[in-house]
C-alpha cells in the first residue's frame, strides 16, 4: 500500500462555508480518509502548519496579517495549493469592504460610531490581527495551483477536483465546475 | 411579403453554410446553430460592437474580427474557436470581472447571468489583474426596479432598448474610459427621472444582474434577452407570439423549482 | 454678389506695399514665442519705432513661427535689398536695440543673433511651413502675395477633377496624420461614391503630447490648409467642408474663422469659388478635449454633436460618413501640402523625400536637446541628421538614450538605430510609427518604463470607454507599469503584461486601443533590462 | 429689437438664445453650444444642461453624456485663479510631475479640482504644443515657459496681488 497523502484545509478570511460543504461529500469522505491524513485543518486541533503538505485547500481571502503569514507559510510547506472557494479565489464577500476604502475608517463605523457608548476599536495585537489595506485573493499573495471557485463548491465539485488532484487526472477543462456563486 | 435575400456561401469553422447577403457572421452562424459567444449583442438592437467578446478570425485577416459586426462575404472562411480567440476571449472576461464589482454569490443574477455563463464556457476559474474594487453606489430609488452599477459592464444593451424599442432615452453613457457609467437623464437617482415609462424592457435586456426589480433575492433575477427580438419581429411581421415565459416580472415565477 | 478676387492683383499691390519700407521687422506671434513673452517684444518693436520718428521706412509686423522655439522670442530684421538677420531671446531691452541697431545707432548684442547657417536651418526643406513666419496670417493679401489660392484657382480653371485626384496619386503624397495611407487613392474613393451631399473635413484635433505642427500650420498659414481642402472637395465632388479643431487652440480657431472670412468676401469660398461653377461652403468645428476625436469615426461623431465613440469600419467614411453621406477626413498637414503639389506638380513633389515616403514631414522636436522646436525635412533624412545636427545633440554632456516618435502610438527608437532614414516603412520597422511628428528625445537619465507608463496613462485617460479591451485593459496595463516602476512588480509581470498587449492590440475597436500598447511592446524589446532590473529590485525587497 | 430676456431675469441666457437662433437649434451643434454656455456661465450647472437639452430637443441624458466625455466641460463652479500644468510628453520628461505636486500641495488641492476657499483650481493639461519651452504652466491664461515648482508657485502669487493692485 502506498502512502497516504498529506492533507491540510486552511480556513483564512471566509466564513467556513466551504469547509462545511468539504462535509458534505458526507460517506466519501470514508473513502477520502483511506486515501489522505488530515495534517493541519480547522477540522483538527493541530496547532502548527506542518512541513511536508502534499495538498493544501485554502478557503478564504487574504484579509489580515495573519492571514498573510499562514498564506505564505503554507505555500511554503504544501506542494500543491488549491483555491478553494470564492473567497480564496475572487476575494468575494470578504473583499466586499475594499470600494470603501481604508479600513480604519470602516472600524470605526463599526466599533465606535456605530455603538452607543465606549466604543472602541479592538486591536489587542496579537490576539487581533491587523487588517490589510486590500482584502486579496489567494493568488495575489501566493502562487496557487490548482483554481476550486463556488459559494460555496458544492460537495461533488469539491470531491471531483480532490480526486483528480489524487489520481492526477483533473481536466484542463473542467465546465461547470469552475462557475463562480 | 418578405423579400428574398441572396445567398453567400461561407465557411464557419468547416461547416459551409448558406449566409444570408446583408447579415453578420453572427447572425448567420446562430441561424445554423453554430455557437459564438457575444455579451453586447443583442438581436433586435443596433450593432454596439465593443464587448470584442464575439471576436472570430476571417482568413486573410490579420486582426480577429467582431462577428456581430462583421458581414458575410462571398466565400469568407471564419474560425469561432482558436486557441488565440479562446485566450483573448478569457483575458477579456478577466478584464471585466476585474473592471467592476462581480460577487457572484449575493447576485441576483447568480445563476442566470451572461458574464457568469460566458466565464464559464470560457474557462476562467481566476483573474489574473487586480481587482479594481470601484465605488460604485446603488440607486434603488426606482418604484420598481433597482440599478446596481457594480455589475454594470457598460454593453449599452439598456441604452439602446430605451432608445430604440421604447424610444424613452431615458439611459445613455456619461463620462468616458474607464470611468464610463450609465446614467438616467442628467444623473438624478432613476426614481426622479420623468422619462421612465416603467417599461421594464432595460432589465429584460440586462446580461447581468445591474438591472433588475425591487424585492429580488440572489439568484432571482430572471432576464429575458429574447423580448426584444420579439418585439421587432411583431411590430414588423405584424405577427403576435404569445411569450413562452413571462418576460418581465420575476415574481410571478418565484413558485418555480429552480 | 463680390467679384471674384483677381489674385494677381492683390499680390502686386501688397508686395508693392510692402516695398514702400526700406525696413520690416517680423516678430514671431506663435504660441511658442509668446509664452516666451513676445507679447512685450512685439509692442516695444513698435513704440520705439514711433520714438525713434522711423515709422514710414520700418515696419513692425506679427508672424507665425520661426522654429527654434526654445530661443524664443525670435525676431527677423529684413533689409530691402536682401539682407536679413535674425535674433533669439528678444526682451524688450533687445528689442530696443534692434530698433536702435535699425536706426544706425548702437548693436545688438552678439549672444542675441542666431546664425542662419546653421544646420537647423539649413538642412530644412519648407513646403508646407514655406510661408509660416513669413507672412501675416490675418491678412489674405499677404498670403496671397505669397502664393495662396493660386494652386485653387489653377485646379478649377485648368485642371478636371480627376485630373487633380490624379496628380495627387501621382505625387505620392501620404497621410501624414500617423498612419500613411496614400491620399489619392482615398481621394479617389470620395470621388468615386455617388451621393448629392459629400464632405471634406480636415482633421486638425492634433493630439499626441510633444505635436503642434498642425497648429502652427493652422495659426500661421490658415489659407493653405483652406486651400488644401477647397481643392479637395473640387476634385472629389463635395461642396461643404469642415476644419475640426481640437478647443485648446483658441488662436488657431481665430485665425481660421477671420481667413474663412475673408476668403469668403472675396468668393475664394461659397457659392461659385472664382467664378466657376463650384461651390464650396467651410465650417470651423471645435472639439472639447478628445483625443480619441483624432480617430476618423469618433471625430465624425463629434461633428455631429455626440459623444466621441469610434464606431466599427466598414463602412468606411468614404461610403458613410458625416451625417451618413460619403466623407473624406485628411490631417491638416496633409491637406497642406496640396496647393504646392497642385501648384508645382506631382513631379516636383515625388522628387523630395524616398521612393515610398515622397515630400517632406514637419516634427516638433522635443526633449533632451539643444535645439528644440519646429522643423520641417525631407523624407529619408536620418534619425542622426535630426538629433544631432539639427537638434545639436544632447545638451550637459549627457548621451541619447532615445527618440520617441508617434507619441502614444508610437516607439521608442534606441541609438543603435540613429541612421535610420526617417520614413514610413523603416520607422514601422523598428516598431514605431511616424505618427503626426512629435519627436521627442530622451537622454540617458531617462527611465523607459515610466515613459511607457506615461504613454499608458494617457491611453487610460484618453480611452473613450466603448470597448472592453482599451477601457479595462489600458487601465490593467497602466496598473501593472505603475507597480512594475515603484518597484512593487511581481515575477509573473512582464509575461502578463506581454498577453495583455497583445489583447489590446488586436481586439480593441479602434487604431487609439490597436496602437496603445506600442510604448510598452516598444520599450519591452528594446531596453527589456530595465524592467527586469526593477523587478529583481523588487524581488530582493 | 433686443433680444427677449429669459424668464429667470438672467439676462446671460440672451447670449446662449441668440447662439442657438444662429444656429438654428441644429442638434449637431450640441458641442459649440456646450462651449458658449459654459463661456457664459462658467461651468455647466444641471439647469444649464436641461435648458439645452430642452432647446436641441435632445434626451438630457444624451446632453450629459456628451458634455461628460468631453474633458473641457465643468460642472462645479471654478476657482477665483486657474493654474493649468501641461503634463505632456516634452513637458513630462522635463519634470512638469514636480510642479503639480508643489501647487497640489501648496494649495491643497487635487489636481482637476478647486481649493476649499475657492482661490485657485488647478488644471493638467494635455500638451499645449510649446514643448519648446517645457515645462509650461498656465496661469489664468497666461502662459509661461521653463517653469519649476518654485516658479511656478511665485507666478501664482504674483497674480493673485494683480487685483490688489487695481484696487
Amino acid at each position: 500500500m502506498t502512502e497516504k497523502t498529506r492533507l491540510a484545509t486552511v480556513w483564512l478570511g471566509g466564513c467556513s462555508g466551504c469547509h462545511m460543504s468539504f462535509l458534505d461529500m458526507d460517506e466519501f469522505l470514508f473513502d477520502l480518509a483511506d486515501r489522505v491524513d488530515v495534517v493541519y485543518s480547522p477540522l483538527a486541533d493541530i496547532k502548527e502548519f506542518p512541513d511536508g503538505v502534499d495538498l493544501t485547500l485554502v478557503e478564504g481571502a487574504v484579509a489580515n496579517d495573519d492571514n498573510l503569514e499562514l498564506a505564505r507559510l503554507l505555500r511554503a510547506r504544501s506542494t500543491t495549493v488549491v483555491s478553494f472557494g470564492d473567497c480564496a479565489v475572487t476575494g468575494n464577500v470578504t473583499a466586499m469592504r475594499n470600494p470603501l476604502g481604508d479600513p480604519q475608517a470602516i472600524l470605526r463605523r463599526v466599533y465606535v460610531d456605530k455603538v452607543d457608548r465606549d466604543g472602541a476599536i479592538p486591536d489587542d495585537r496579537p490576539v487581533v490581527p491587523a487588517l490589510l489595506p486590500r482584502v486579496l485573493p489567494l493568488h495575489q499573495v501566493i502562487d496557487v495551483d490548482v483554481y476550486l471557485p463556488g459559494c460555496p463548491p458544492p460537495a461533488a465539485r469539491i470531491r471531483d477536483a480532490v480526486v483528480g488532484i489524487l489520481d492526477g487526472t483533473l481536466p484542463r477543462e473542467r465546465g461547470e465546475g469552475i462557475r463562480f456563486g | 411579403m418578405p423579400e428574398v435575400r441572396r445567398s453567400i456561401a461561407i465557411t464557419i469553422d468547416d461547416t459551409e453554410i448558406d449566409a444570408y447577403e446583408g447579415e453578420s457572421i453572427l447572425q448567420a452562424a446562430r441561424r445554423f446553430g453554430i455557437k459564438i459567444p457575444s455579451m453586447c449583442y443583442l438581436e433586435g438592437l443596433s450593432v454596439w460592437g465593443a464587448c470584442r467578446i464575439c471576436v472570430v478570425e476571417v482568413a486573410g485577416q490579420h486582426q480577429p474580427r467582431p462577428a456581430c459586426a462583421t458581414l458575410v462575404v462571398e466565400d469568407m472562411e471564419v474560425r469561432t474557436n482558436t486557441a488565440r480567440l479562446q485566450s483573448h476571449r478569457r483575458t477579456i472576461l478577466e478584464l471585466l470581472f476585474a473592471e467592476g464589482n462581480h460577487v457572484c454569490a449575493v447576485c441576483v443574477s447568480n445563476g442566470n447571468c451572461e458574464l457568469q455563463d460566458r466565464a464559464v464556457e470560457a474557462g476562467m476559474d481566476h483573474v489574473r489583474f487586480d481587482y479594481r474594487n470601484p465605488l460604485r453606489p446603488v440607486d434603488a430609488t426606482h418604484p420598481k426596479y433597482v440599478f446596481d452599477p457594480n455589475r454594470c459592464i457598460v454593453c449599452t444593451r439598456c441604452v439602446r432598448v430605451c432608445d430604440e424599442i421604447e424610444g424613452a432615452h431615458v439611459w445613455d453613457v456619461a463620462s468616458r474610459g474607464h470611468q464610463a457609467h450609465l446614467v438616467t437623464e442628467l444623473g438624478q437617482p432613476w426614481g426622479r427621472s420623468s422619462s421612465c415609462t416603467w417599461c421594464g424592457k432595460c432589465v429584460a435586456s440586462c446580461p447581468t444582474g445591474a438591472l433588475f426589480y425591487q424585492g429580488s433575492a440572489v439568484g432571482e433575477s430572471v432576464h429575458a434577452p429574447d423580448l426584444v427580438a420579439r418585439l421587432v419581429a411583431a411590430r414588423r411581421d405584424h405577427e403576435w407570439f404569445p411569450p413562452v415565459e413571462s418576460p418581465t416580472s420575476p415574481n410571478e415565477q418565484n413558485g418555480d423549482d429552480r | 454678389m463680390a467679384t471674384p478676387i483677381d489674385l494677381h492683383e492683390v499680390a502686386e499691390r501688397e508686395l508693392e506695399d510692402q516695398a514702400r519700407y526700406p525696413w520690416r521687422i517680423k516678430a514671431c506671434g506663435s504660441t511658442a514665442c509668446q509664452s516666451a513673452g513676445a507679447g512685450a517684444s512685439i509692442s516695444t518693436l513698435e513704440s520705439e519705432v514711433v520714438a525713434v520718428g522711423l515709422s514710414d521706412s520700418v515696419r513692425v509686423m506679427s508672424t507665425g513661427c520661426m522654429g527654434l522655439c526654445s530661443r524664443g522670442p525670435l525676431v527677423r530684421v529684413l533689409r530691402r535689398g536682401g539682407e536679413e538677420t535674425m535674433y533669439q531671446s528678444v526682451d524688450r531691452d533687445v528689442a530696443v536695440d534692434i530698433v536702435g541697431a535699425v536706426a544706425g545707432r548702437g548693436e545688438v548684442a552678439d549672444a542675441n543673433r542666431i546664425d542662419r547657417h546653421i544646420p537647423f536651418f539649413t538642412r530644412q526643406h519648407r513646403v508646407v511651413l514655406a510661408n509660416a513666419g513669413i507672412i501675416d496670417p490675418d491678412r489674405l493679401a499677404s498670403a496671397v502675395a505669397h502664393g495662396a489660392y493660386s494652386a485653387l484657382e489653377k485646379a478649377i480653371t485648368t485642371m478636371t477633377p480627376d485630373q487633380v485626384v490624379e496628380a495627387i496619386k501621382a505625387s505620392g503624397l501620404r497621410g501624414r496624420g500617423g498612419a500613411g495611407y496614400p491620399v489619392g487613392a482615398k481621394w479617389s474613393l470620395l470621388a468615386g461614391a455617388s451621393s448629392d451631399q459629400k464632405y471634406v473635413i480636415a482633421n486638425g484635433d492634433e493630439g499626441d503630447p510633444g505635436a503642434y505642427m498642425d497648429r502652427t500650420v493652422m495659426e500661421d498659414d490658415p489659407h493653405r490648409v483652406i486651400e488644401g481642402l477647397a481643392i479637395a472637395a473640387y476634385a472629389t465632388g463635395a461642396t461643404r467642408g469642415y476644419i475640426y479643431v481640437r478647443a485648446e487652440y483658441p488662436k488657431a480657431v481665430e485665425r481660421l474663422d477671420r481667413a474663412i472670412r475673408a476668403a469668403r468676401r472675396s468668393r475664394l469660398l461659397g457659392r461659385k469659388v472664382l467664378g466657376s461653377d463650384f461651390d464650396f461652403e467651410v465650417q470651423v468645428r471645435i472639439g472639447a478635449g478628445a483625443f480619441v476625436c483624432g480617430e476618423e469615426t469618433a471625430l465624425i461623431a463629434s461633428i455631429e454633436g455626440r459623444r466621441g465613440n469610434p464606431r466599427l469600419r466598414p463602412p468606411y467614411p468614404t461610403e458613410s460618413g458625416l451625417f451618413g453621406m460619403p466623407s473624406m477626413i485628411n490631417n491638416v498637414e496633409t491637406l497642406a501640402n496640396i496647393p504646392a503639389i497642385v501648384s508645382k506638380g506631382a513631379n516636383w513633389f515625388s522628387s523630395i523625400g524616398t521612393d515610398r515616403s515622397t515630400g517632406t514631414k514637419v516634427f516638433a522636436l522635443a526633449g533632451d536637446l539643444t535645439n528644440t522646436g519646429l522643423i520641417e525635412v525631407p523624407m529619408g533624412i536620418s534619425l542622426r541628421e535630426i538629433v544631432e545636427d539639427m537638434g545639436g545633440g544632447v545638451p550637459d554632456g549627457k548621451v541619447f538614450k532615445a527618440a520617441q516618435t508617434g507619441g502614444p502610438s508610437g516607439g521608442c527608437i534606441p541609438t543603435q538605430f540613429m541612421d535610420t532614414s526617417v520614413d514610413y516603412e523603416s520607422l514601422r520597422e523598428l516598431g514605431s510609427i511616424m505618427g503626426s511628428g512629435g519627436l521627442i528625445v530622451m537622454d540617458e537619465d531617462t527611465s523607459m518604463p515610466e515613459v511607457a507608463r506615461f504613454f499608458m496613462e494617457f491611453c487610460m485617460d484618453e480611452s473613450c470607454g466603448k470597448c472592453v479591451p482599451c477601457r479595462a485593459g489600458t487601465v490593467q496595463l497602466h496598473g501593472l507599469l505603475d507597480r512594475i516602476c515603484s518597484g512593487e512588480g511581481r515575477p509573473g509581470d512582464l509575461g502578463l503584461l506581454e498577453e495583455l498587449c497583445t489583447v489590446v492590440r488586436e481586439t480593441s475597436l479602434c487604431g487609439l486601443g490597436q496602437s496603445a500598447p506600442n510604448p510598452v511592446v516598444s520599450t519591452l524589446h528594446y531596453f527589456r533590462d530595465e524592467y527586469e532590473s526593477l523587478l529583481q529590485e523588487a524581488a530582493h525587497a | 429689437m433686443a433680444e427677449a430676456l429669459h424668464p429667470s431675469g438672467d439676462d446671460r441666457f440672451a447670449v446662449l438664445d441668440k447662439h442657438l437662433k444662429r444656429t438654428h437649434h441644429a442638434q449637431d451643434q450640441l458641442i459649440e453650444t456646450l462651449h458658449v454656455a459654459q463661456e457664459v456661465f462658467g461651468y455647466l450647472s444641471d439647469d444649464i444642461l436641461m435648458y439645452v437639452a430642452r432647446a436641441l430637443l435632445l434626451p438630457p441624458s444624451m446632453v450629459l453624456g456628451v458634455a461628460t466625455f468631453y474633458h473641457l466641460f465643468n460642472f462645479e463652479a471654478q476657482g477665483e485663479h486657474a493654474c493649468s500644468v501641461c503634463t505632456g510628453t516634452a513637458c513630462f520628461v522635463k519634470g512638469a510631475d514636480a510642479i503639480v505636486a508643489a501647487v497640489r500641495d501648496g494649495y491643497a488641492v487635487a489636481p482637476g479640482a478647486t481649493s476649499e476657499d475657492g482661490f485657485l483650481t488647478l488644471r493638467t493639461a494635455r500638451c499645449l504644443g510649446s514643448c519648446g519651452l517645457a515645462p509650461v504652466v498656465v496661469i489664468d491664461g497666461n502662459v509661461a515657459g521653463h517653469q519649476d515648482a518654485r516658479s511656478t508657485l511665485e507666478l501664482i502669487r504674483a497674480q493673485a496681488r494683480i487685483p490688489e493692485e487695481v484696487n
